[in-house]
């Protein structure tokens, strides 16, 4: 501890403490433009000059970076010299920038109306860059994404992005517009990528967020795209504020192994990409939503609070919803994904509760199979929803409305009419198929299972036994299956899963009978057979010169049995005899 | 290049030195050969190639060795100067290379004046 | 070891290859092979030889005669008369200002005689692309003097005892630099040459890296071994300065051939490596710390010194930064004592490392002068001396006026401080100071106040724009000074500038904005009759600042003489002059736009201007 | 041979199913309701690699017009590799049927995986189609 004395008062503090904190502490103001904690004092507005007096040599510094290092050193923060100085700074700056708020307020503290410069780079904006350095400071040091810098020298002198263009460096995590005193830099709000629903699905998010408020479990998770520990290993100014200590950077994704003898495939599934379908504007035209984007925008918890709204917050005069976008339709999927009558009606439901639009249903068949699902039905067409039977064809945009507002032109034959049709509609909300995953393909390699001709997974069989696979002890259930609604999903689920307890209640497995077996008499020791066994169940036995097979590891394709040329393996169930004599049986008649 | 010793140093320092006296323009003895019109008629470049040849043959770094224009004793050339440092220059005439030899093995390293070759000591000198 | 006859030094210097010096030395070898004297004579390109307003030269040793102003032309008959017949060729010597006589001899021209070779000892001596020739200069002996001899202490007290100062503007003393350097504790430090030189005009680096490179290197390595921990050396030379850089990088590649630069020098535990970066041209990257932060890879700009660079430069780690002048000057030290080297110049430091200025000062010497080149001097030396004898006075005979010392941030000094003795406290005193040693004469025909505007102008421009008081302040005072220059000052503008000026030297983050009023400063001071008289007369004395000026045409001038000849009209950018083919003409004062072609066209001499 | 002893021939076909594809294919046909052939006989192997070729031999000699054997897709075999077996062993086959005077065309080596109940359907359709162009196979002692 050294004693300084500020402005008379004798001070203790800390070796290397800044001019800045020790008045601070001794409640003594020292203005600053430049100057904020959160990183190396930058030392550049010298509005914080102050005056230090080392025996007989006065000497000008700035508080906000001079480290005090010796004792009894006397500070004096507002003689006539400085006050003069930090006029002329003000004065200069406030010549430059007359409106920003922040100058404005510097100046008058430091009892300056009117500049006596006059500048020729005169900046009327209230929101000028004061070049201040605050936003490349915090770039640099705190985010350290290092992206923001200075361009240019002298006067001209300006805040850039690397060749003045939007960078992918850049992280958009804002600290350099929080940062700012004048509010000149502004983060540009992205417009959503209408495709990328899951970006869209969980909002604008900070780096740290629950990501849906009906999240399970309903915790913060840190967002790796965002955060900025993770992207540059800067900030971390999280885990400086946690108490608790629960803020682990270093947690990652991983992979575990974990042994398990049953397996439930319950993958579900994903929405075709409207995008292939050009015709109906998704993602071209405003208001043309996906189902489930519209669900989300009916969520309470939702981007609109749960409202219905056009694009431009106004709410939507008729609005119309299309079946069987993808589903029913010999260019993408012949099958009914089976989900899209019930939810469009339900849709159509709320609009009506929510909003006084008209609400057009335009569908192939309707499909109220369930229980309870046709009464719905009939509730609807009681509310007055206008159902046309017929495909649409075609969504345009139309600008030529009476107030100027554009509209979507949805034109489709009304097939119960017998007539084509045009309708003006607000808002329209496609019903996409259900697909199998992307991956699927893969999914079914890994359990050695089969996929149906439409790419769901394939069940053992389609009336008998839906819920398991060719393979043993693997299962499947949901939409991985096929298109279900959620009592059918719940209904397979439950039905897998009581399978696979039974096993596991059962404690041990019955193994099919199905083996190969050496007879050893037989048996050459021509090792034919040794390298045809996918599973490495046959060995050669060094002593009695024969081949071997563990009936553990044999699984009873037979392959070995048909190779083996002095006819030493026989198949259990499947043995030449029983083969031949079926041959001769079925060739008697 | 293999890595230099300290007595290195002095090794390419000697070496270099007759250039650098040369460039220097000091040197303990300066011999002019008077190479006008006359004089290279006459033969002054055999004896300006003498001195040079002796120069390399005894390796002597402090000898700088200079021309100069006609001068004015056309009848006795060629002619040479040797003017040891501090001492009046002493002017030769007749020469040959023989003469010329000796004169730079007595005169010019020992300091011994070659009577029977010299014209004069003390004779103008060239500024 | 081939000896030759005749050794002819052509210098290399950038003035002089830019006056095609290279073509002279083609052509001086074509020529003497033609001679077949190619056994007796040897051509040698050496670095800058000072003189420069006297280029492209070539010196013939060993009678030393200095030849001047050549031209390929000239080159068969300097041959055939000197190098094969011995008669020096009177008619490409130099000749004396307001002489007639030439000055066969080098040693003989005032402009040599007068100066004190400490840092261009080598100048014009070696070839500076040969590490030999350094040697057999005497070159790295004081390496092998310290590494053999004396511990870094020893040497370290050499230096103090010297009174070395820097050289590159601020005269830290270099002895108390490096002790502080050697005081911190880190196990990496670095050693930094500042070749960063940006003040216009000046040149003394560029001279001595383009001619001496190797004394640069030798006094990196002595600092370093004295300093100790030091890592590495980095040699920051402006992009400006292609041949510097090339030479220095030969250097060093000589250097390490020879084992000079590397591990284990001389076989002792002394490692050493240099490297070069280029500076992308900032003025400001000549300030240390902005020349740290760009050697670091970032934009370069200065931060507060409040710790030291000894103690946090380069990467943060101690780094000790000299002017390459300062560098040069270590190892003549070494060798002949720090006696030798505070016998000359003034003041004593045996007991305060600021009582005095010691050693020599390279000056590059511009503006009005006679004799414009590098100049080296023993400190002390009046202002008089340098710019009457070795200057050789003012060109054309006129008045001298003032001398600009210290590079585009320094002051004016005006005539009557003439016989003012040149050291560090001296100039400070004026307001002006050392700086790296520019020096800009000027005569009655400049306007001070058009000369601070330039000086400032440049200051401006180059400033980082990282502070306030500089990047808005100057620009401000410039602004203002345009203002006064083109008759729209006020008389409070004086007032203005003079408090604008001290708040931006006081407040400025480093000395490029430190010291940029000085210009206008002193100018002030010395010259404010010159100011008022462009505020309030709207008046330019020295009848520069063309705005103040009047144009007029004698009418009589122009019909008897001229005959009317119109030419001034036709060339009038405004259309300002009025009149008919062998009538008088007249300037129209509103349109004119005092441009001045007027003046220059007429051949009868009837443009008059007030 | 008489107009009507052809039309009242129908080719006798011996098919070899594997358990995981084929055979499933061929219950999925049945479950779908599709016309397959009537003339296919059926035998169950675990893998179609099972299928020795002699089965295939005596299946000819005991008077099938044709054989007829099905696996699962290369690369979906349920044994990981047994079909390339398979593949191979038919590929030797064809050559030796040659040699024996059998039409190469009477032995079909089809993939089909347990959801191609139609392709089951066509192919066994086709096959008998084939066979009856091709007319009984008459082998000598």
């Amino acid at each position: 501890m050294i004693t300084v004395n500020i402005d008379g008062k004798d001070i203790q503090v800390a070796e290397e403490t800044t001019i800045v904190k020790a008045a601070e502490s001794a409640g003594i103001w020292i203005p600053t433009m430049c100057y904020s904690e959160l990183f190396e004092p930058y030392g550049i507005c010298r509005l914080c000059s102050v005056e230090i007096i080392r025996g007989k040599r006065t000497r000008i510094v700035t508080a906000c970076n001079y480290p005090l290092r010796e004792n009894g050193l006397k500070i004096r923060t507002n003689s006539p010299v400085i006050q003069e100085i930090r006029k002329v700074l003000i004065e200069l700056m406030l010549s430059r920038w007359p409106n920003v708020p922040v100058v404005k307020n510097m100046a008058a503290s430091l009892g300056v109306i009117e500049p006596k410069f006059v500048s020729l780079e005169r900046d009327e904006a209230e929101d000028a860059c004061i070049l201040c350095g605050m936003c490349v400071n915090i770039c640099r040091d705190v985010v350290k994404a290092n992206i923001l810098g200075f361009a240019n020298r002298g006067i001209k002198r300006e805040v850039v992005l690397p060749y003045e263009k939007m960078n992918s460096e850049c992280i958009v995590c804002g600290a350099c517009a929080y940062v700012c005193p004048t509010g000149h830099i502004k983060i540009k709000s992205l417009d959503y990528e209408r495709g990328a629903v899951a970006d869209w699905y969980l909002g604008p998010k900070t780096a740290i967020n629950i990501p849906t408020l009906q999240a399970v479990p309903r915790v913060p998770k840190i967002d790796e795209e965002s955060c900025i520990k993770t992207q540059t290993g800067g900030c971390g100014i999280c885990s400086t504020y946690c108490e608790p200590e629960a803020i682990n950077y270093e947690d990652k994704d991983e992979e575990v192994e974990i042994e398990v003898g049953q397996i439930l495939l319950a993958t579900g599934f994903q929405l075709i990409d409207l995008k292939q379908m050009p015709q109906y504007g998704y993602g071209r035209l405003d208001n043309v939503y996906s189902s489930l984007e519209f669900e989300h925008m009916l969520n309470s918890t939702g981007p609109t609070g749960g409202l219905v709204k056009c694009k431009d917050g106004s709410e939507p005069r008729a609005v119309g919803i299309i079946h069987c976008i993808g589903s029913r339709d010999e260019n993408y999927h012949k099958y009914c994904s089976r989900v899209c009558c019930m939810y469009a009606l339900k849709f159509a439901h709320l609009v009506k509760d929510r909003t006084k639009a008209e609400v057009y249903q335009f569908y192939i068949d309707m499909r109220a199979f369930g229980k309870g699902y046709e009464e719905f039905y009939k509730r609807l067409l009681d509310e007055g929803v206008n159902m046309i039977r017929g495909k649409v064809a075609e969504i345009a945009e139309v600008h030529s409305g009476s107030d100027g507002k554009p509209y979507l032109l949805v034109k489709c034959e009304d097939t119960l009419i017998g007539k084509f049709r045009e309708i003006a509609l607000d808002m329209v909300i496609l019903c996409p198929a259900i697909e199998p995953q992307f991956d699927a393909a893969d999914v079914k390699k890994i359990f050695s299972i089969s996929q149906s001709p439409d790419k769901f997974f394939l069940e053992r069989h389609p009336k008998l036994d839906p819920i398991s696979t060719m393979t043993d002890g693997v299962f499947i259930a949901g939409c991985a299956q096929g298109p279900k609604d959620i009592p059918d999903s719940v209904a397979q689920a439950s039905a897998a899963a009581a399978r696979m307890l039974s096993l596991i209640s059962l404690g041990e497995v019955a193994l099919d009978p199905v083996k190969a077996e050496v007879v050893d008499e037989y048996c050459s020791g021509c090792r034919i057979c040794n390298n045809l066994c996918p599973y490495g169940a046959i060995s050669f036995v060094d002593d009695k010169k024969i081949s071997n097979i563990n009936e553990m590891l044999c699984k009873g394709c037979g392959t070995c049995v048909a190779a083996c040329p002095a006819s030493a393996i026989t198949g259990k169930g499947f043995t030449d005899m029983q083969i031949l004599s079926e041959i001769e049986g079925l060739l008697s008649i | 290049m293999p890595k230099l010793k300290i007595e290195d140093l002095e090794k390419i320092s000697d070496e270099f030195k007759r250039t650098m006296t040369v460039r220097e323009g000091g040197g303990k003895v300066k011999v002019t050969v008077h190479m006008g019109t006359c004089g290279i008629a006459a033969g002054a470049r055999e004896i300006m190639n003498t001195f040079v040849q002796q120069i390399e043959e005894k390796n002597v770094k402090d000898v700088i060795l200079t021309t100069s224009g006609c001068a004015g004793l056309c009848s006795r050339e060629p002619m040479a100067t040797v003017e040891v440092l501090g001492q009046a220059p002493v002017k030769y005439v007749d020469l040959n290379s023989e003469k010329a030899k000796k004169i730079f093995e007595e005169h010019v390293l020992k300091g011994v004046l070659v009577k029977d070759y010299a014209l004069s000591i003390g004779s103008e000198r060239i500024q | 070891m081939k000896s030759y006859r005749l050794q002819l030094m052509v210098c290399a210097g950038t003035g002089c290859v830019s006056n095609h010096s290279f073509e002279i030395k083609d052509a001086l070898e074509k020529e003497i092979a033609k001679h077949k004297l190619q056994t007796e004579a040897e051509v040698v390109t050496t670095g800058c030889n000072g003189f420069c307003g006297a280029g492209p030269l070539v010196v013939v040793q060993p009678d030393g005669i200095f030849y001047q102003m050549l031209k390929v032309s000239d080159i068969p008959l300097l041959v055939e008369e000197h190098l094969l017949k011995g008669r020096p060729v009177k008619k490409l010597m130099y000749v004396p200002p307001k002489e007639e006589a030439p000055i066969p001899k080098m040693s003989n021209i005032p402009f040599f005689s007068d100066q004190t070779l400490v840092a261009l000892r080598n100048r014009g001596m070696i070839d500076p692309e040969n590490i030999n020739d350094y040697i057999a200069r005497g070159g790295y002996k004081a390496l092998a003097k310290v590494l053999m001899s004396m511990t870094p202490d020893e040497v370290l007290q050499e230096i103090k005892k010297s009174g070395l100062r820097g050289r590159g503007g601020g005269g830290f003393p270099t002895g108390i630099k490096w002790e502080t350097c050697k005081r911190i504790q880190s196990d990496t430090k670095y050693v930094i040459c500042n070749a960063d030189e940006g003040d216009p005009g000046a040149f003394m680096d560029r001279s001595i890296i383009e001619g001496d490179p190797h004394s640069v290197i030798e006094g990196m390595m002595i600092g370093a071994y004295a300093i100790q921990n030091i890592c590495e050396g980095y040699i920051y030379v402006r992009m400006e300065y292609p041949l510097a850089i090339k030479r220095f990088n030969i250097a060093i590649e000589q250097a390490k051939e020879y084992g000079l630069l590397g591990e284990k020098i001389f076989d002792t535990d002394f490692n050493f490596d240099i490297k070069v970066r280029r500076g992308a041209g900032a003025f400001v990257c000549g300030e240390s710390t902005a020349l740290m932060t760009s050697i670091e890879g970032n934009p370069g700009e200065p931060r507060a010194k409040y710790i030291h660079t000894v103690e946090k430069g380069l990467w943060d780690k101690p780094t000790c930064l000299n002017n390459v002048e300062t560098w040069t000057n270590v190892p003549p030290i070494i060798l002949k004592g720090a006696e030798w080297f505070s016998s000359i110049g003034t003041g004593d430091v045996t007991h305060d490392a600021w009582g005095g200025s010691k050693g020599t000062k390279v000056f590059s010497l511009a503006g009005k002068v006679n004799n414009t080149g590098l100049v080296e001097v023993p400190m002390g030396i009046t202002l008089r001396d340098i710019i009457f004898n070795i200057g050789g006075g003012i060109r054309d005979g006129k008045k001298f006026k003032a001398v600009q010392t210290g590079g585009p941030s320094g002051g004016f000094i005006p005539e009557n401080l003439i016989n003012l003795p040149v050291d560090y406290e001296e100039l400070t005193k004026v307001g002006s100071m050392m700086g790296s040693g520019g020096m800009v004469v000027m005569d009655e025909d400049n306007c001070m106040v058009d000369m601070a505007k330039y000086f400032l102008k440049f200051t401006q421009e180059e400033s980082c724009g990282k502070c306030i008081p500089c990047r808005e302040g100057t620009k401000r005072m410039l602004d203002i000074l345009e203002n006064i220059t083109s008759g729209k000052g006020k008389e409070e503008d004086l007032n203005l500038l003079e408090e604008l000026s001290n708040v931006i030297v006081e407040s400025s983050l480093c000395a490029l904005g430190g010291s940029a009023p000085n210009p206008v400063l002193t100018t002030l001071k010395y010259f404010r009759e010159e100011y008022e008289a462009h505020v309030k007369d709207k008046k330019c004395p020295a009848r520069v600042c063309k705005q103040l000026l009047t144009y007029t045409i004698d009418e009589k001038q122009c019909v008897e003489v001229g005959h009317g000849c119109g030419v001034c009209k036709k060339n009038c950018p405004d259309n300002a002059i009025i009149g008919e083919i062998k009538k008088a003409h007249h300037i129209d004062q509103n349109k004119c736009g005092k441009c001045g072609v007027c003046y220059d066209v007429c051949r009868f001499n009837a443009i008059r201007v007030e | 041979m008489s107009t009507t002893k052809e039309k009242s021939w129908s080719p006798r076909i011996v098919a070899f199913l594997c358990n995981w594809c084929t055979y499933t294919g061929a219950d999925l046909a049945g479950v779908s309701r599709l016309k397959s052939s009537p003339s296919v006989r059926v035998i169950r192997t675990m893998c179609s690699g099972r299928v020795d070729p002699t089965f295939v031999l005596k299946a000819f000699k005991l008077g099938a017009d044709g054989v007829m054997i099905g696996g699962c897709h290369i690369g979906d075999c349920h044994y990981s590799e047994g079909n390339f077996k398979t593949l191979r062993r038919v590929e030797m086959l064809k050559i030796l049927l040659d040699q024996y005077g059998i039409d190469p065309r009477r032995l079909r080596l089809e993939w089909i995986s347990a959801s191609e109940g139609d392709k089951y359907a066509h192919t066994t359709l086709d096959f008998e189609q084939q066979l009856r162009e091709l007319g009984p196979l008459q082998l000598t002692e």
